[in-house]
């Protein structure tokens, strides 16, 4: 799930969610990174509205995130 | 030579004779044919109920030994109803399918009140609630007969359920009182099948009361276990192959999700299923200054 | 949110979710690193059950998200 | 149940559910059948749509068959 | 699903689930049998427990399930 | 189960599912092909709308999705 | 999703989800395989219990389950 967190975060900041970026996320937190999850992920995010996703979710009975 | 042999070699009155062929002839225009207890109809009722049946179903009635003779003499298992004939009977006949008949008939029974010295043809019961007769000396009569009552907010309540006499048991004459004061009717009156042969075939009441209902549900626990068998055994129908798709592609969705496999089908849900952890993670967290203000409480 | 993204990076790959590996991993996402927020959510973070958290999001329905 | 099966063989061939139809399908399994239970089913299937009873099964979380 | 009332049947009355067997039914009900489909049938049911399946709640219904 | 994934696999790549096709997949998966199976797969598939019993899978909640 | 389906079937009949058993088993489907593709999803399966992840779907309101 570390390769989704990262283009999220990339999504955030409002960076572009490629190879390079993501590659670079990772790699910072140590991740020994594969190419070729990096280029499918890349792939599969080309076609998706991320922050209509990210709505849909958040408008769902949010993920069980009760109270602390 | 047996006694019922005998009979019919005895020499039979001509008018015997006519109403036997006239009965057998009868029974001969029906498919099903069966025998019905009349206990205690006055002769008008009669008439109103042969009358309802008009269309569907035909009364005749007769004596006994005529009406067995008729039934022996008629071929297609009729004899069979010949140990029903006994007090007061009659024959009916129908084309209609006999379960339609018991139906009808159980339909048109109607409550009437029990007398003293009668026999109860099923449980007597004194419901529970309020009797609405003032406090007096009922209470104590309905206590005599066996239901629990007690005198409670200016009125005599039956406390619960009570049954105060088991079908068999004859009515006693204060029974029959406190019932006749309550407006208690415990018996059902009208025509009661005895038993019916239809085409050849027999069947006693109990057989001809079919409930529907739990026909369906067989049905639907046929159904479901049929379902069930081709799924868990993998043996596609048309019926239940698109549940099997269904499961093949939930199972495909889960793996895929649980392993965060980067496909374009899944992008979506993966990007859900990360901000909805971020957020579950968020909620978790109890320093509001930890957290971006979109995220506070 | 870029911040929660990538302490859950950092706990995917088991690495410590502490002040360093926070901000590396956002300053790799371009980042303009707020100390003091880093700092409150290592702190907050000392005494959640990450995985707990994580999984009560995964039971609940994966946020409505439909589309095959 | 096997009278029930029977129905239900008819019902999806579109065959009548009458008595003929129910003997051959219960005698071809070797059931001895009695003719009482098959006039009963059929009179007690006049009036049912066997295949609501179908739909409503299967649109239930379908628990274990019981009946006889 | 004809096939599989017909395997019904036949557990119900304890007789073996075999391509004869089934056939005889499935003609008895007018059935334009296909020989591969009670094959297939034998097959899938060769290493099941009938009862146990019978009663296992399977997958409910993809929603227009409807189908012959 | 695996016969039905592979009618899944044709469908999504918009190949037909027929004997030949089914064939073609589970053998190259290794598996040892029951051709009545296939013949019953395909037979039951014939009037149903796959991509309609998919989305209602896709409909339903994510399976929980637990994992990390 | 053809990807996945392939790994499934390949879990089925106990082969190795690998990257020459995927391809081989998309090929037969007539997809064009990416490598990437192929390879990124061997990457993701590496660590998940395939079997515990079908359980979690079976687990859950497989269809029927209204949408959201």
């Amino acid at each position: 799930m570390e390769y989704v967190y990262a283009a999220l975060i990339l999504h955030e900041t409002d960076e572009e969610i490629n190879e390079d970026n993501l590659t670079g996320v990772l790699e910072a937190a140590g991740v020994d990174v594969e190419e070729s999850r990096v280029k499918a992920l890349v792939a599969a995010l080309e076609d998706v509205d991320v922050e209509e996703a990210i709505e849909t979710a958040a408008a769902a009975p949010a993920g069980g995130a009760g109270g602390a | 030579m047996s006694a019922e042999a005998e009979r019919k070699t005895e020499t039979i009155p001509e008018w015997k004779r006519e109403e036997i062929d006239d009965l057998a002839a009868f029974l001969g225009r029906y498919e099903s044919v069966g025998v019905v207890d009349i206990t205690g109809i006055p002769s008008r009722q009669l008439q109103d109920m042969r009358r309802e049946l008009h269309g569907t179903a035909a009364l005749r009635v007769s004596r006994n030994t005529l009406m067995e003779r008729a039934l022996a003499e008629v071929d297609e298992g009729l004899e069979a109803l010949v140990e029903f004939v006994e007090g007061q009977v009659g024959l009916i006949g129908t084309n209609d399918n006999p379960f339609g008949l018991y139906q009808q008939l159980e339909e048109s029974k109607t409550p009437a009140p029990i007398s003293a010295g009668e026999v109860a043809p099923n449980d007597v019961v004194i419901p529970e609630g309020d009797t609405g007769v003032d406090p007096g000396p009922f209470v104590g009569e309905l206590q005599t007969v066996g239901a629990n009552a007690r005198i409670e907010g200016g009125s005599i309540k039956v406390v619960e359920d009570s049954t105060v006499l088991s079908a068999g048991e004859e009515v006693s004459a204060d029974l029959a009182n406190v019932l006749g004061e309550l407006g208690i009717e415990p018996k059902e009156v009208g025509l009661d099948l005895r038993g019916v042969v239809s085409e050849g075939v027999s069947f006693s009441p109990e057989e001809l009361d079919i409930d529907v209902e739990e026909y369906i549900a067989d049905l639907e626990a046929a159904s479901s276990a049929a379902r069930n068998l081709s799924i868990n055994a993998e043996y596609p129908t048309a019926r239940t192959v698109p549940s099997m798709l269904a499961k093949a592609a939930g199972e495909a969705k889960s793996v895929g999700l649980s392993a965060a496999v980067e496909s374009p089908d899944l992008a979506d849900d993966l990007v859900s299923k990360a901000d909805a952890q971020m957020r579950s993670l968020a909620a978790a967290i109890d320093d509001e200054e930890a957290l971006p203000e979109e995220l506070r409480g």
